[in-house]
């Protein structure tokens, strides 16, 4: 090495940009050597995973604002979760989350044929946690408790600004439009103005809630707009099985009494707490994002699988496990945090 | 403490109108407060402004380098304990300085006096209606108002964020769907001023204007009992031309007068077709099963009153069902009365001169129609 | 901690599967701790909101364990730590914020029904006394596992 | 030996560099070359500039008269929101990190590469799928919500009063935006973490590094939140959810919280790293050591932590509680000092400096100038009592423009000018520069100038149409003309800039006499950087170089010790 080599803060003299030592195959080309890499990649990881709790953070905000300020809507909802499959669930994930790290133990020490039955039995617990979630999704599917607007009700009084007093208001407007007098006496007063031929009227009087002001709930039109921007993303087939499907209202048919054997289904109860609905909203949503999350970390795990029985790691070198093993970690943060929070309210 | 008094000159250096060279003419309690605070943070501003500047063109000019071979001599300290507390704490010492004055300043605009005279505002997109509960008053696109006396405007939206913003009286707030806001000002200077919405909208939302009429006390009394009278006295001739000129501004930005096709169906030829009772709905029908005797509307009249009243029961083929129906509560019998007819009567309108070509509501002139009770209305507002 | 390495060129740090297990061990145990806390009615402490606190402290308590023993982040760098730490931190103060602000513009906003909505949430309590298995009994839980 | 060998500051002239080290279309495509990757955004944003810009100049012309000169009123309200959703999403977020600091942040850190090569290339492949779906918005039904998307008026899908169709596909495109940036931000972070050769400490890293830090940080912490954000919309839109629809019990305030828990951030996300390239321009064309480096670099860091204590300053009147409103005013003026002490700190560092007056300077002094006025005009919004009257006007649009067009833009074109040379390795005409300078600088001040005074007297945002009573029109007719001067200017820039790689100047490896790392690599470097290991020293200790006239740029002086060196290598 030549003299330019010399580094003013460099201790010793061999970490120039050189390549005059072992580059094994897994190193970069920009790497000094594996540890660097290794840093590197975790630091990486790390910073991919605070990503991950921030994006995961804008869920629990919705969650934590809604809850603060209605907990009567959670209180309500969560009854209908079922406690027992949440813990066990939460049990899977832990147990695979063991594994997980035994893995990367095993990795570490050079035992591949031990590193390999570890991720098969992580993945075994990934794919118990998602088979359990299917029931208990399939379960609410069945019964209509269903995000978005299952339940939704037209509000009664709703947001919709009332701009008089609501009483002297509701009063005009029935004088309005409501009863037939008015009606028949806004034809005589027509009649009476234009000399049109005189007709008896029958006009039915018609009624409409008076909160429902401007935007009202979803109409028929509405449900066109909102169909045709699902078919974005989706095939029409499966847009009108979505549409059809409805709020799942013969769902007393379908109710399996023992079930939830004390519980009146919400649509049927009156004492439901207005936009009940937006438990299992959050609910979905939530645990939604995160099965997805486990679905991408058993497809990592698969993967890792494929690596540690083709050879391609060693002692020295099993990064993508150490990583991969990190992100199914906080896969499990994340539930360990869903499942009071929904379960245990 | 100089910055103090010249901001005050600066900011007492106004015209008749109480406008600055900054800001518009001030017409609220609170205007001058504000515009103070503004000028205040403006000489700040300067100051700044001309340091920097100065001292940046005059480095430039002076250590301007000659030549590229000019040799580099690296004069000059290259840190400084001393300078850099000095322009972290001296800048602290002034927004904290400006933090207080805004903060104070706000908290004035929040709290509104015990004793407001409280209007009641409904935003919707493009129209403002503005309901006078103590005189049974609903106006549209125009609120009027008492002079020298505090002003609480509470408002809803009925579909989208809107935002109330009074440039004269320096107030603003978000209309939104689903809560309450509020707003008041006192005004201190009749006259008209210009209203904005200045939350993004939609379509028209640069058309969501309305004025600020500012009244001394007795003619705002007047004015109430003549508004919350107007339709009554009106003579029948006048109805048509009162509902062309007072009320179809707020049908204006979906129904066109001249067959031009936006949100909702044109008024163009409107009568016709419905007294012969053309045009399908979308739930497959023809509005010549609901009219005639025996039919659900025995007359033109009622299908279009419904229509106003009640527009989503029958949606016409093509359209959808965006019309507000809350009109019901916001329009009097009398006042669907006079839309009816105007619908009725808008080639005589036309011909009349009310209408230009264009489809455009020719406002300040008043033809042929002995319209005495809508001039008087006019009169009021130039008087006041 | 940075420098507590054992060596080899990769550099990550193997734990021992013992430890590996007791970790598990403890979490499955707070797990139940936390199921059945979650049972357990409060109400004569007069303290609102007591089982989600406890609920979200033992999730608290799961996430550090997992983090420093099966996400390593003893034998770390501090500067991965402070990474995890500080996206947390960031989620938390956006949580106080959020809610600090719509709490305090509630009184503006349209409420369908607020007067029953107290009368409901009495009711649910009470409706559930006698439902086991929802965690609002006054039972021990055992049916939970 | 040859003359490399006498002359050892000059690093060869290598013929094999990175532009040629692989040829085809695939070799650009598919480069794992932190440089390409660079030049391939860089092309990229500087298109998306001109698209943005010529929205722009079709939103100045409809102003021209008050009912409107050219469009339709929902012409005009995507004209803008696409003019505002492409400069801020495709240009000034990726244009100073993605685009030079790609270029030139591994080799000033004396790096081979950023440390996840293939990362960075999905980066770029994102930024385009990204860019596709939001300008798609266009052609799927058109984008009419502005670039905040404030709910309900983005869920609100009816046709004639609700916003168009190109919603969905718009927050798409944002949200793959989002995920490009977020990993330009990992990547750099790690690079600057774990690249570091030996030498290369955090106090002798250029200002520029410090700032793409800050940057990085920003990046990765507030823009999974947009992520979220934007996903939540589109699922509000699509299935109807309730969470920001009022009619379903959702809270519109609460939506502009989360937007803007990034959306502020994303503001500096801009201007940190212009003003990290300005720390480092005005040093090395003021030929003169950094003032205040500590001060500097550790402001940096400051404005990244404040930025996230400050969104609610955008929702004063948006129903947002007064408690929290006092709270968020009192922490915005915070971000204000830090601001401060980089703009005195570069003042002083001009002081008794010897300035060169070239382009890439004289945008530097434009920068700071404007700068100024940009962030002074944010205390008037950030204090209650005024921002009340001026949100949602013109002065907000005046001072945005200030700091992201006048500021972050300008850097980026002052850094472009700097780095020319290294990119392409040819010299452009300075003349040329200092004349399209002028008519930006002059366009720009007529531009937004004009508009602090339309909003002080309650000109609102958004309107495709003003009334005509009003007496604004003359304002906008004198914005109008200054946005057509500031046209010129820009094609004027991109005339001589596009000449100089046909027929520019063979640039030498250091035009300016910078001595960060960079300038030591040849123009244009080499595939791996450095043909030779580069030194390590004070990258601002300017006196070590001179300039040498047969190579028409700066050398090492014969009589300076070099770093490492035990004495002055004579040659
Ligand atoms: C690059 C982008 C950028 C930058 C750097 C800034 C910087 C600042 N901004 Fe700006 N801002 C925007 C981009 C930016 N902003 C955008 C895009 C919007 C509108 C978005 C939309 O609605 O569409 C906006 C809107 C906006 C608002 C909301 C206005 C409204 O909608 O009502 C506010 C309110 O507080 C604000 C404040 C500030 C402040 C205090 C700073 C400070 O950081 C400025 C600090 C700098 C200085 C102060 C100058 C230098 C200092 C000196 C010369 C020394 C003297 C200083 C003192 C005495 C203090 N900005
Ligand atoms: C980095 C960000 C950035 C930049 C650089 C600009 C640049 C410009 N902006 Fe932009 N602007 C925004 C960000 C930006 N803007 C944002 C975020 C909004 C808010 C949007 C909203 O409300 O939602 C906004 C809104 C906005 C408005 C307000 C619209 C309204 O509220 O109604 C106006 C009005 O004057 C405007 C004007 C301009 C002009 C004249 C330029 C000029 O500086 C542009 C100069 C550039 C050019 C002129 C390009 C050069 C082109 C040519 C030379 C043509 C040649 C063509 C080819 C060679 C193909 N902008
Ligand atoms: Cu209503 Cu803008
Ligand atoms: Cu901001």
């Amino acid at each position: 090495m030549s003299q330019l080599d010399v580094q003013p803060d460099a201790h010793s003299a061999d970490h120039g940009h050189g390549h005059d030592h072992e580059h094994p195959p897994h190193l970069g080309h920009h790497w000094e050597n594996s540890k660097q890499q290794f840093e590197a990649g975790k630091l990486g990881m790390w910073l991919f995973l605070a990503t991950e709790v921030l994006l995961f953070g804008g869920l629990f905000v919705a969650y934590a604002v809604w809850r603060a300020n209605h907990p009567e809507i959670f209180k309500y909802g969560s009854q209908y979760l079922d406690t027992a499959m949440g813990a066990i669930n939460t049990c899977v994930l832990l147990l695979s989350s063991m594994t997980m790290a035994m893995a990367v133990t095993f990795a570490a020490r050079g035992r591949n044929l031990a590193v390999v039955i570890c991720l098969i039995l992580t993945l075994f617990g990934a794919g118990g946690f998602m088979v359990i979630k299917y029931f208990e999704y399939s379960h609410k599917f069945h019964e209509g408790f269903l995000p978005g607007m299952a339940f939704y009700e037209q509000p009664n009084a709703s947001h919709l600004w009332l701009p008089l007093q609501e009483e002297a208001q509701q009063e005009q407007a029935r004088l309005a439009i409501e009863t037939t007098e008015a009606n028949e006496a806004f034809a005589a007063e027509v009649k009476s103005r234009d000399e049109l031929p005189a007709a008896p009227v029958t006009a039915e009087p018609t009624s409409i809630p008076l909160g429902a002001t401007g935007v009202t709930g979803l109409t028929t039109n509405e449900l066109e707009w909102e169909r045709s921007e699902l078919g974005i993303f989706l095939p029409p087939k499966l847009v009108d099985t979505i549409e059809n499907q409805g709020p799942m209202l013969d769902y007393a048919e379908h109710h399996s009494p023992g079930e939830l054997p004390d519980l009146p289904h919400p649509l049927q109860d009156p004492e439901r707490p207005a936009n009940a609905q937006k438990f299992f909203t959050i609910y979905f949503l939530m645990t939604g994002l995160h099965g997805i999350h486990v679905v991408i970390g058993g497809i990592v795990i698969v993967w890792l699988i494929w690596l540690t029985v083709r050879g391609r790691f060693n002692k020295g070198y099993y990064t993508p496990i150490d990583l991969g093993g990190l992100y199914w970690h906080i896969v499990d943060v994340i539930w360990i945090f869903l499942f009071p929070l929904f379960y245990l309210i | 403490m100089s910055i103090l008094a010249e901001a005050t000159t600066l900011a007492t250096t106004v015209d008749a109108t109480g406008a600055t060279f900054w800001m518009p003419e001030a017409a609220s309690s609170v205007s001058g407060k504000i515009d103070w605070i503004f000028e205040f943070i403006n000489v700040i501003c300067y100051i700044f402004l001309v340091l920097v500047t100065v001292v940046l063109v005059w480095f430039a000019v002076k250590y301007r380098r000659k030549s590229e071979g000019q040799e580099i001599l690296g004069e000059g300290p290259t840190h400084g304990l001393a300078l850099e507390l000095t322009w972290t704490i001296i800048p602290t010492g002034i927004v904290v300085a400006i933090f207080w004055v805004g903060m104070i300043g706000y908290i004035d605009l929040r709290e509104s006096p015990e004793d407001s005279y409280e209007v009641s505002v409904t935003a919707q997109q493009w129209s403002w209606a503005f309901a006078h509960p103590d005189y049974g008053v609903i106006e549209g696109n125009e609120l009027h108002v008492p002079l020298n006396r505090p002003v609480r405007l509470i408002m809803g939206s009925a579909d989208v964020l809107h935002s109330l913003y009074v440039p004269a009286f320096r107030v603003k707030q978000d209309v939104v769907p689903g809560r309450y806001s509020s707003l008041w000002f006192t005004a201190i200077k009749p006259g008209s001023y210009q209203l904005y919405c200045t939350e993004y909208c939609g379509k028209d939302h640069s058309k969501m204007l309305a004025t600020v009429h500012v009244l001394p006390e007795d003619e705002f009394q007047a004015k109430m009992g003549k508004l919350a009278r107007e339709y009554e006295d009106l003579p029948e001739a006048d109805l048509p031309a009162y509902a062309l000129t007072k009320l179809y501004n707020r049908c204006s930005s979906c129904h066109s007068l001249d067959g031009e096709v936006r949100s909702g169906p044109t008024f163009k030829g409107l009568w016709d077709r419905v007294a012969r009772g053309e045009g399908a709905f979308t739930n497959g029908r023809t509005l010549q099963e609901y009219m005639g005797p025996g039919g659900e509307y025995e007359l033109p009249e009622n299908y279009l009153r419904e229509s106003i009243l009640n527009p989503g029961k029958l949606i016409r083929e093509n359209y959808a069902n965006v019309m507000p129906n809350n009109f019901a509560s916001q329009l009097k019998p009398r006042q669907v009365e006079a839309l009816v007819l105007m619908m009725k009567h808008l080639d005589r309108l036309a011909d009349e001169g009310w209408i230009d070509e264009d489809g455009n509501v020719q406002q300040p002139e008043m033809p042929s129609v002995n319209s005495s009770a809508s001039r008087d209305v006019e009169n009021m507002e130039e008087g006041g | 901690m940075s420098d507590h390495h054992d060596g080899h060129d990769s550099g990550g740090h193997a734990v021992p599967i013992k430890i590996l297990a007791i970790t598990c061990a403890a979490l499955l145990f707070l797990t139940a701790v936390t199921v059945w806390v979650a049972s357990l009615d409060f109400d004569i402490l007069q303290l609102p909101g007591i089982n989600i606190f406890i609920a979200l402290l033992v999730a608290s308590i799961k996430v550090l364990i997992v983090g420093l023993i099966f996400m390593h982040l003893r034998w770390d760098r501090s500067f991965t730590g402070l990474v995890f730490v500080s996206s947390i931190f960031f989620v938390v103060l956006f949580i106080s914020i959020a809610i600090t602000d719509t709490r305090e513009y509630q009184p503006a906003v349209i409420q369908t029904d607020s007067e029953q909505i107290q009368q409901k949430i009495d009711k649910l309590d009470h409706s559930l006394d006698g439902y086991a298995g929802h965690g609002h009994d006054h039972g021990d839980g055992d049916d939970e596992h | 030996m040859t003359t490399l060998e006498l002359n050892p500051d000059q690093p060869k002239l290598v013929d094999d560099n990175y532009l040629n080290h692989t040829r085809g279309l695939w070799s650009w495509l598919f480069t794992l070359d932190h440089k390409r990757i660079g030049v391939m955004y860089l092309v990229a944003v500087l298109s998306s500039f001109f698209v943005g810009g010529v929205f722009a100049l079709l939103v100045r012309t409809q102003l021209l008269t008050p009912g409107g000169a050219i469009m339709s009123q929902q012409q005009y309200n995507q004209a803008f929101t696409l003019h505002g959703g492409i400069m801020v999403f495709l240009v000034i977020i990726p244009s100073i990190p993605a685009a030079l600091g790609n270029f030139v942040l591994p080799i000033m850190l004396g790096a081979k590469d950023v440390a996840f090569p293939r990362l960075n290339l999905m980066s770029f492949w994102l930024w385009i799928v990204g860019a596709l779906f939001f300008v798609g918005a266009l052609f799927s039904g058109g984008l009419d919500t502005g670039w905040t998307f404030y709910t309900p008026y983005s869920i609100d899908s009816r046709p004639e009063v609700g916003a168009m169709g190109g919603v969905i596909p718009a927050v798409t495109g944002a949200f793959i935006l989002g995920f490009a940036s977020i990993f330009t931000g990992m990547n750099f972070i790690v690079t600057i973490h774990r690249l570091r050769p030996p030498g290369m400490t955090w106090f002798r890293m250029p200002l520029f590094l410090w700032g793409i830090y800050a940057t990085a940080v920003l990046q990765v912490i507030a823009t999974p939140v947009l992520g979220i954000t934007l996903a939540l919309l589109a699922v509000e839109r699509a299935f109807g959810i309730g969470i920001f629809n009022p009619e379903l019990g959702g809270d519109p305030v609460l939506y502009q919280h989360f937007f803007w828990f990034y959306s502020h951030p994303a503001v500096y996300i801009m201007i940190l790293p212009a003003m990290a390239i300005i720390s480092d321009l005005v040093a090395v064309h003021s030929h003169r050591h950094i003032f205040g480096y500590r001060f500097i670099a550790f402001s940096s860091i400051a404005i990244a932590l404040f930025s996230f204590l400050v969104w609610g300053h955008h929702m004063f009147t948006s129903g947002q509680s007064a408690l929290v409103n006092v709270i968020f005013s009192a922490i915005t003026f915070s971000v204000a000092i830090p601001s401060a002490i980089k703009v005195f700190n570069w003042l002083a560092t001009m002081y008794k400096g010897s300035i060169s007056w070239n382009t890439p300077m004289l945008y530097t002094m434009g920068f700071i100038f404007i700068f100024t006025i940009g962030g002074l005009t944010g205390l008037h919004l950030g204090t209650l009592a005024t921002d009340v009257h001026l949100h949602d006007t013109y002065f907000v649009v005046a001072h945005f423009h200030y700091v992201m067009m006048g500021s972050a833009l300008i850097a980026m074109i002052a850094g472009l000018h700097h780095w020319w040379p290294k990119i392409t390795g040819r010299m452009y005409n300075e003349n040329w520069g200092r004349f399209g300078f002028l008519l930006v600088f002059v366009g720009f001040n007529v531009t937004f100038f004009s508009q602090f005074m339309l909003g002080s007297q309650g000109m609102p945002r958004r309107y495709a149409t003003y009334p005509e009573e009003s007496g604004f029109q003359i304002y906008h007719v004198i914005s109008s003309v200054g946005s057509y001067v500031l046209a010129v200017g820009f094609f004027v820039t991109a005339g001589y800039l596009a000449q100089s790689i046909f027929s520019g100047r063979r640039a030498p490896a250091n035009p300016w006499g910078g001595r960060s790392l960079e300038w030591q690599c040849s123009s244009p470097p080499p595939h791996d950087n450095f043909s030779e290991t580069p030194t390590v020293g004070d990258c601002y200790d300017f006196t070590v170089l001179e300039w040498k006239s047969e190579e028409e740029g700066y050398v090492w002086r014969s009589d300076s010790k070099r770093p490492g060196q035990e004495s002055p290598e004579a040659s």
